[in-house]
């Protein structure tokens, strides 16, 4: 057992029972080798079952909001968590007094049938947790990706038709399981504009139009926030390339509207609902 | 009643259909003052009223084009001049990214744009529609060129007139 | 009768001049089962398709009527839309076919047809092929089914050294096995059976899920990590959950039904807010307890197979059979409780 | 099921000439829910307006559309008409038929019909989708608040209170009077400025209808048109104004007397308490905390010795108080621009004759230091050779500013037409780019100041350096195209207006937005010149931009009749086109909150029943008095829990819908 599963154990335990938190977040082995599942603990005695090793492949802030009725909620987070629990915070879905977050600097976690390093951990710039009330094991020194936009340039290189071949063939095979909606940590509404028929956003028809139109639509309405965490991608059941949607818009905010990574603080000026009067201007 | 565009089916007939957003307050009235001058520009466009480019969820965008527009145009007032101060600042940045991740999925940058055309500007926006129409009519029918795959009923509306069958009595009936 | 490996196209071939041969393959970056085209690679190797073939009989958007006001009389009209063609299914596995059980007895019993599945599964042929690997998530044995042989299927293939041994199996499947034969010669060769890896005990699932009450603990631990997407119920090849909705133009429309999941909080939203699963523990309940309890006690079957596509897809490692395991050891864990008391 | 009433208009031949309206007509017919249709010569006429009326007898129409012109001409007419039926007058929808198709499209009459009837049937469709909308009553809170007490907020604040109103005006110096007083005389008329302005100063100071805070400012401010909660913030004066008499016997012993005056431009010095100047409104002194021996050293305390009423306060503090008020002027004038940093050419501060044009008022007036005698402040020489630049920091992007300070022409040839009066055989050199005079009787006096020997060279200075004793100006005249150099023994600046320092928080408290130079931008340059995109909030003078007197009197009697004119309501109707939030879908994530322009939106803590559980959350709330229905908030709302009652997303996407589909 890892020295950092041994602390994570201890700290959530103790943490649990001296009463300042109600509920803890982690992960705990699955039923295959090198499978990992997300644990909540809600009993001191849970805890024993919390691991953490280089196959935790779920980002689990997003279960805060279902628990935080039950008081203050520790969270085991590596960078791309906390960057998730400040979004959250931003979007005044909690506040950072309820939650108690143990950091841990995250060794990149791999895919558990090649062993290899992730997709979505491989442009990682925040390994180290950017907010923490402990960090468990030492923060190592951040290496920033050699192409935060690698996802997007590998398409925004091609030309038009082959860029629609690659989205129409990935907005074909969507079948609107909404994984990528529902794992995404920018994803707060209450009632996604997917599940509003009545004012005709879109159908339920599973075809490119509708589809489409789901895709785009979801990946605009969190383009300013984006965390950039990849659960999205790692979530879809059908290999939708969404990082590569999501990187072009952040590439554009950032090109355009100023360099930000989203989900670092708690008051960042989203790009899109602020402006300056010296943007670029292109529609004159 | 209408198919799309019944009549309009073989590709020298087809005619592009615009749609353009327009600000209440600028772009509306100064296509007012391109009637009132009797300005000349292409039938094919038509404005929807918005009280700010600031209303215009780049969603009626891309339901537009993917229901059947062949082009959109969203029009408001230039940066500084808007009736809410801040509207079209908020229009511009989020169409900014829009126009470019449609571009990115593989629309023609001609079926998109966006432009700022005061009240007083009649003749701008008059230049505006003739080049956006003739930028849409070059690069043909969008159902074409962006793939609208066509929804399951497609096929179905508008084939019970054609057959115009005694069935329907039936259907009626049941 | 064996079929030889090199003669599988010059069949597919054969085959599909006269109806639609759908074959497992890759399309559009995902497999599934689709239209054979000679060319095609098939996927024949592949343990299972990521999409199960329950879209031939049940297609995730499927028209029903075409409705609308008449241009010159102004008389209404409804014109039902029944879609059917002669269809086969090829190489399809035996806990898909299983499936094609549940479907069945979902739409074809209890005194209710639905004629837009008839009118498919009437003129539906299945060709189901024995597994020759099983992979970590399968657990059809299970759930009742031998991995190696699907009885409900009008043929059965099994593969071996070289070729596949051929038997049809119904009435159907006799006079398919006619076509067959130009490309088949007498003969079997030897094949091995397979078995599932994953086994867990599901014979009294049913049971021990009507001793745990609807507020059991077991509920809330298995649901609190699930993301109430629909991820689980799109790739089950027995989850048969539908909408119907319309589109219309001016006056004319279509109205259509399409999956809907059990998971998602708008499947039990009524009008004027209230929904009677509000959370999603009630959602994963009632997801499992159909699979495993209602539906075997209306229809005396589990709505589960065994494919174990949702253990492989869901985003958050939920596991059905991780359920089974808990639940039995429950409900165990409360009878001798009961019994002491 | 809705029932759709279309009636398409002629407009004589306007329409009918080009567009085959019985077509249109007969179309319009067959669209959903339209269960009549007709055409009209003239829609808008008495009798075209009777038949809309008794259409929607006849067949028990709930909704309207119209394809006639424009609905910016004609939308409120047949609103107006609804108002008197039972169909509501928000259930319009109007087609343009004549601005955006028959007189444009004359040409092509069949693609005319075509559109026409593409613009009716997405009428139909968006109207098919409408509400019914009312409007409110918003209570008008019968006081104006005026910011600012120069010329501009004294003007306004007089017309406002001699109409019987309540007025406060707020001023960040300790006196009334703005710049005007500072000013000797004014032109043209050349009559003496402080002579027309005291006597409004105290006119104000007197007034029972206006209250008076000096040395304050606005901090914080609520509510909406009508009912502004405003927080002002009166800093401490250290002298208790209930019990002074203004009798200045602490200003002669007060021992800190080395202050440079900032009333005269710093050309003399004044003591740690003071008065600003004589005539000051309220006449009574102030302590300058920041040299007072007392307040900085706990030392002296002389004044409070000598005070016969014990007026004299040490202890005072910053007061905050909160009060209602139902509109705001804002006039908070200019300063001039700090030419010194920009200008090292001209000796960035460096030359003491050097100077601008305040400070020349400050000499040449007979309150002044030189008690009126044109003086070099070096050395208190009379200057026999002055040089006047003109659009220093004026009409100079790289430097200064871009625009014009429109005032400057006319002051400088008033300083040259004063330094010849006063010093006959001084020469004068007026350097200019260009002379503008739009003004009753302005270019008069700026010939007037040509024929009294003032030289103007065309062309700017582009360096002055000290020789000896006077000055070198460097400068081009470019209609002889020669380089000229001129010895000069003063210089002076007429240096460009620029907004006030905190003029743009000021504005952006009221959620009004300044121009990327500070002045603060008018509803509509044209037809809405002195209101501001918020309701209720107006301007007046420079605030909005460099102006003369006369123009900055005319703009504050404008502001003044607006208030007047909304205060002869005691209520006010609200436009019921505003954004709605269906607390079903907000999630509380705040993102309107920054984006309205108003602020009008802000989140509130409500306690609900959601499935039969109690829930308490955070969700947005729109204040109808303050939104103005711009709709930018219900784009950023990505649930669309946010909706543009009017504009609705449901009514727009049927609209489109209709367009691609029908």
């Amino acid at each position: 057992m890892s020295d950092i599963t041994t602390t994570l154990r201890e700290r959530a335990r103790a943490l649990m029972e001296d009463g300042t938190i109600a509920a803890f977040i982690g992960w705990e082995a699955g039923r295959f080798e090198r499978q990992t599942t997300p644990l909540i603990c809600l009993d001191a005695a849970d805890t024993d079952r919390l691991i953490f090793d280089e196959y935790c492949v779920n980002t689990t802030a997003k279960y805060v909001r279902d628990l935080k009725q039950r008081g203050r909620i520790g969270v085991a987070v590596r960078g791309c968590d906390s960057r998730a629990i400040n979004r959250m915070i931003e979007d005044n879905q909690f506040k950072r007094e309820d939650v108690y977050l143990l950091g841990i600097p995250c060794p990149q976690m791999n895919d558990r049938k090649t062993g290899t390093v992730l997709n979505k951990c491989q442009d990682c710039a925040h390994r180290n947790p950017v907010t923490y009330d402990e960090l468990l094991g030492e923060a190592m020194e951040e290496t920033a990706p050699q192409d935060r936009y690698a996802r997007a340039h590998l398409v925004s290189g091609l030309d038009r038709i082959a860029r629609q071949n690659i989205f129409n063939m990935a907005f074909e095979r969507c079948i609107r399981c909404y994984a990528c909606r529902d794992v995404c940590p920018c994803c707060t509404c209450r009632t996604c504009f997917v599940d509003q028929r009545n004012v005709g956003w879109l159908g339920k028809q599973d075809n490119l139009s509708e589809n489409r139109f789901y895709g785009m639509i979801r990946a605009f309405h969190i383009s300013d926030r984006c965390i950039e965490c990849g659960e999205c991608e790692r979530a879809c059941p059908m290999d939708l390339p969404l990082m590569a949607i999501n990187k072009k818009l952040v590439e554009d905010m950032n090109t355009l509207f100023g360099e930000y990574e989203s989900g670092m603080t708690t008051d960042n000026e989203d790009a899109l609902r602020s402006f300056s009067k010296t943007d670029l201007e292109e529609f004159e | 009643m209408p198919v799309v565009d019944e009549k309009k089916t073989t590709e020298e007939e087809w005619e592009p259909r615009i749609l353009a957003f327009a600000c209440n307050w600028c772009t509306y009235a100064g296509a007012d003052l391109a009637g009132l001058n009797r300005m000349k520009y292409p039938a094919n466009i038509r404005l929807l009223r918005v009280p700010c480019s600031g209303r215009v969820n780049p969603q009626y965008v891309l339901e537009a084009l993917q229901k059947g527009c062949d082009g959109v145009l969203v029009c408001g007032c230039h940066p500084g001049d808007c009736h809410y101060s801040t509207g079209n600042y908020y229009a511009k940045r989020r169409l900014m990214i829009f126009k470019r991740f449609l571009e990115y999925v593989g629309l023609e940058p001609e079926r998109f744009n966006v432009k700022w055309i005061s009240a007083s500007e009649a003749g701008r926006f008059r230049d505006t529609v003739k080049e956006f129409t003739e930028g849409v009519r070059k690069v043909g029918p969008l159902k074409e060129s962006f793939t609208l795959a066509p929804s399951a009923g497609d096929k179905l509306f508008g084939a019970h007139n054609e057959s115009e069958a005694p069935a329907s009595e039936e259907g009626g009936a049941a | 009768m064996i079929l030889k490996d090199e003669m599988l196209d010059s069949l597919l071939t054969e085959l599909s001049k006269e109806q639609i041969v759908y074959v497992p393959k890759q399309v559009n970056g995902t497999t599934r089962f689709a239209p054979y085209v000679s060319s095609d690679k098939m996927k024949l190797d592949q343990v299972n398709t990521v999409m199960p073939p329950k879209d031939l009989l049940f297609p995730q958007t499927q028209n029903m009527y075409h409705y609308g006001v008449e241009k010159n009389s102004g008389n209404m009209f409804i014109d039902p839309v029944i879609e059917s063609a002669d269809q086969i299914l090829f190489g399809v596995r035996s806990c898909d076919m299983r499936s094609f059980d549940c479907l069945d007895a979902a739409f074809l019993t209890k005194g209710y047809i639905d004629e837009f599945y008839q009118a498919k599964r009437d003129r539906l042929t299945t060709i189901a092929i024995g597994c020759t690997e099983v992979s970590e998530t399968c657990f059809c044995e299970s759930m009742g089914q031998d991995p190696n042989h699907a009885p409900q299927a009008d043929i059965q293939l099994r593969h071996g050294e070289g070729g596949y041994n051929v038997t049809a199996q119904t009435e159907k499947g006799e006079a398919l096995l006619e076509k067959f034969k130009p490309f088949c010669e007498e003969g079997e060769v030897e094949v091995a059976d397979v078995h599932c890896t994953l086994n867990v005990d599901a014979s009294n699932i049913k049971d021990n899920l009507d001793i745990l009450h609807e507020s059991h603990e077991l509920w809330d631990s298995m649901s609190y990590k699930c993301l109430n997407c629909g991820t689980c119920t799109f790739v089950c090849p027995t989850c048969y959950c539908f909408d119907i909705d319309q589109e219309n133009r001016c006056k004319e429309g279509v109205r259509f039904r399409c999956w809907d999941s059990c998971m998602f909080s708008e499947y039990t939203a009524m009008a004027g807010g209230h929904n009677p699963r509000p959370e999603k523990r009630d959602r994963v309940r009632n997801r499992f307890m159909h699979k495993l309890n209602y539906f075997e006690d209306r229809y005396g079957k589990m709505l589960c197979v065994g494919c174990g596509r949702c253990i492989e897809k869901c985003p958050v490692s939920l596991d059905i059979t991780v359920l089974i395991d808990r639940a039995n050891e429950l409900a165990q864990a409360e009878e001798t409780e009961a019994a002491h008391a | 099921m809705s029932r759709i009433g279309v009636f398409v208009c002629h407009c004589g031949s306007n329409i009918g000439g080009v567009v085959d309206c019985p077509a249109v007509r007969d179309y319009a017919a067959t669209l959903p829910n339209v269960v009549h249709a007709e055409d009209n010569k003239y829609t808008c006429s008495d009798p075209g307006q009777a038949k809309i009326r008794q259409a929607i007898e006849d067949y028990d129409l709930d909704r309207i559309v119209v394809a006639a012109c424009s609905p910016r001409m004609h939308e409120p007419t047949w609103r107006a008409l609804l108002s008197h039926t039972k169909v509501n007058p928000y259930m319009l929808e109007v087609a343009n038929l004549r601005e955006h198709d028959s007189w444009v499209h004359a040409d092509n009459k069949e693609a005319a019909t075509e559109k026409a009837k593409d613009l009716v049937k997405m009428a139909v469709a968006k109207v098919d989708h409408a509400i019914p909308l009312y409007t409110q009553q918003i209570p008008v809170n019968k006081k104006a608040l005026i910011i600012g007490g120069g010329i501009a907020g004294m003007q306004a604040a007089l017309d406002i209170a001699d109409a019987g109103y309540k007025v406060t005006i707020v001023e960040r110096k300790a006196t009334l009077g703005g710049k005007m007083p500072m000013l000797d005389k004014t032109f043209p008329t050349m009559d003496c400025s402080a002579c027309i302005c005291t006597p409004k100063m105290s006119e104000v100071g007197n007034h029972p209808n206006i209250t008076v805070k000096t040395l304050s400012e606005v901090t914080k401010v609520e509510g909406y048109v009508g009912n502004f909660e405003i927080t002002i913030k009166e800093h401490a004066k250290y002298v208790d104004y209930d019990k002074c008499t203004g009798c200045g016997l602490c200003t002669t012993k007060c021992p800190s007397k080395k202050i440079p005056n900032e009333w005269n431009q710093g050309l003399d010095n004044r003591t740690a308490i003071h008065k600003v100047f004589e005539q000051a409104v309220p006449s009574k002194p102030v302590i300058d905390a920041d040299h007072c021996l007392k307040l900085t050293r706990d030392k002296c305390g002389v004044c409070a010795k000598v005070c016969p009423t014990g007026a004299i306060n040490y202890e005072d503090v910053d007061r905050e108080t909160t009060e209602t008020f139902g509109a705001v002027v804002l006039a908070t004038g200019y300063e001039l621009i700090k030419w010194e940093d920009l200008y090292p050419e001209y000796g960035g501060g460096a030359y003491p004759d050097v100077i601008d044009g305040l400070h020349f008022e400050r000499i040449i007036n007979a309150s002044g230091p030189s008690e009126g005698r044109i003086v070099r402040p070096s050395d208190g020489k009379e200057p026999k050779s002055v040089v006047i630049v003109k659009c220093v920091g004026s009409r100079d992007p790289n430097k200064g500013k871009a625009y014009c300070s429109r005032a400057c022409c006319m002051y400088g040839a008033k300083h040259a037409h004063q330094i010849i009066e006063h010093i006959p055989d001084c020469k004068v050199y007026v350097f200019y780019m260009d002379v503008r005079t739009p003004g009753k009787n302005y270019d008069e006096f700026y010939m007037q100041a040509k024929n009294d020997g003032a030289c103007y060279l065309r062309g700017r200075v582009s360096k002055i350096y000290k020789e000896g004793d006077h000055y070198v100006v460097w400068g081009a005249d470019t209609i002889s195209g020669a380089k000229v150099e001129v010895n000069a023994d003063m210089v002076i600046l007429e240096t460009a207006m620029v907004a006030a320092p905190g003029a743009t928080e000021t504005a952006m408290l009221f959620g009004v937005q300044t121009d990327k130079d500070d002045w603060i931008i008018e509803a509509h340059p044209k037809l809405r010149p002195v209101e501001t995109a918020s309701r209720g909030v107006y301007l007046a003078g420079v605030a909005q931009g460099p102006k003369d007197i006369p123009d900055t009197v005319a703009q504050a009697g404008a502001a003044a009749s607006k208030v007047i004119g909304m205060f002869s309501h005691d209520s006010l109707e609200s436009n019921p086109q505003i954004s709605n939030v269906d607390i079903a879908k907000c999630s509380g994530c705040g993102t309107c909150v920054h984006i309205c322009p108003y602020g009008a939106i802000s989140l509130v803590e409500k306690h609900l029943r959601e499935n039969s559980v109690k829930v308490t959350r955070d969700v947005a709330q729109v204040n109808p008095a303050l939104c103005q229905g711009c709709g930018a908030c219900t784009v950023a709302c990505k649930p669309g829990a946010l909706d543009l009652l009017g504009y609705s997303d449901k009514s727009i996407m049927e609209e489109v819908d209709a367009l691609c589909q029908w």
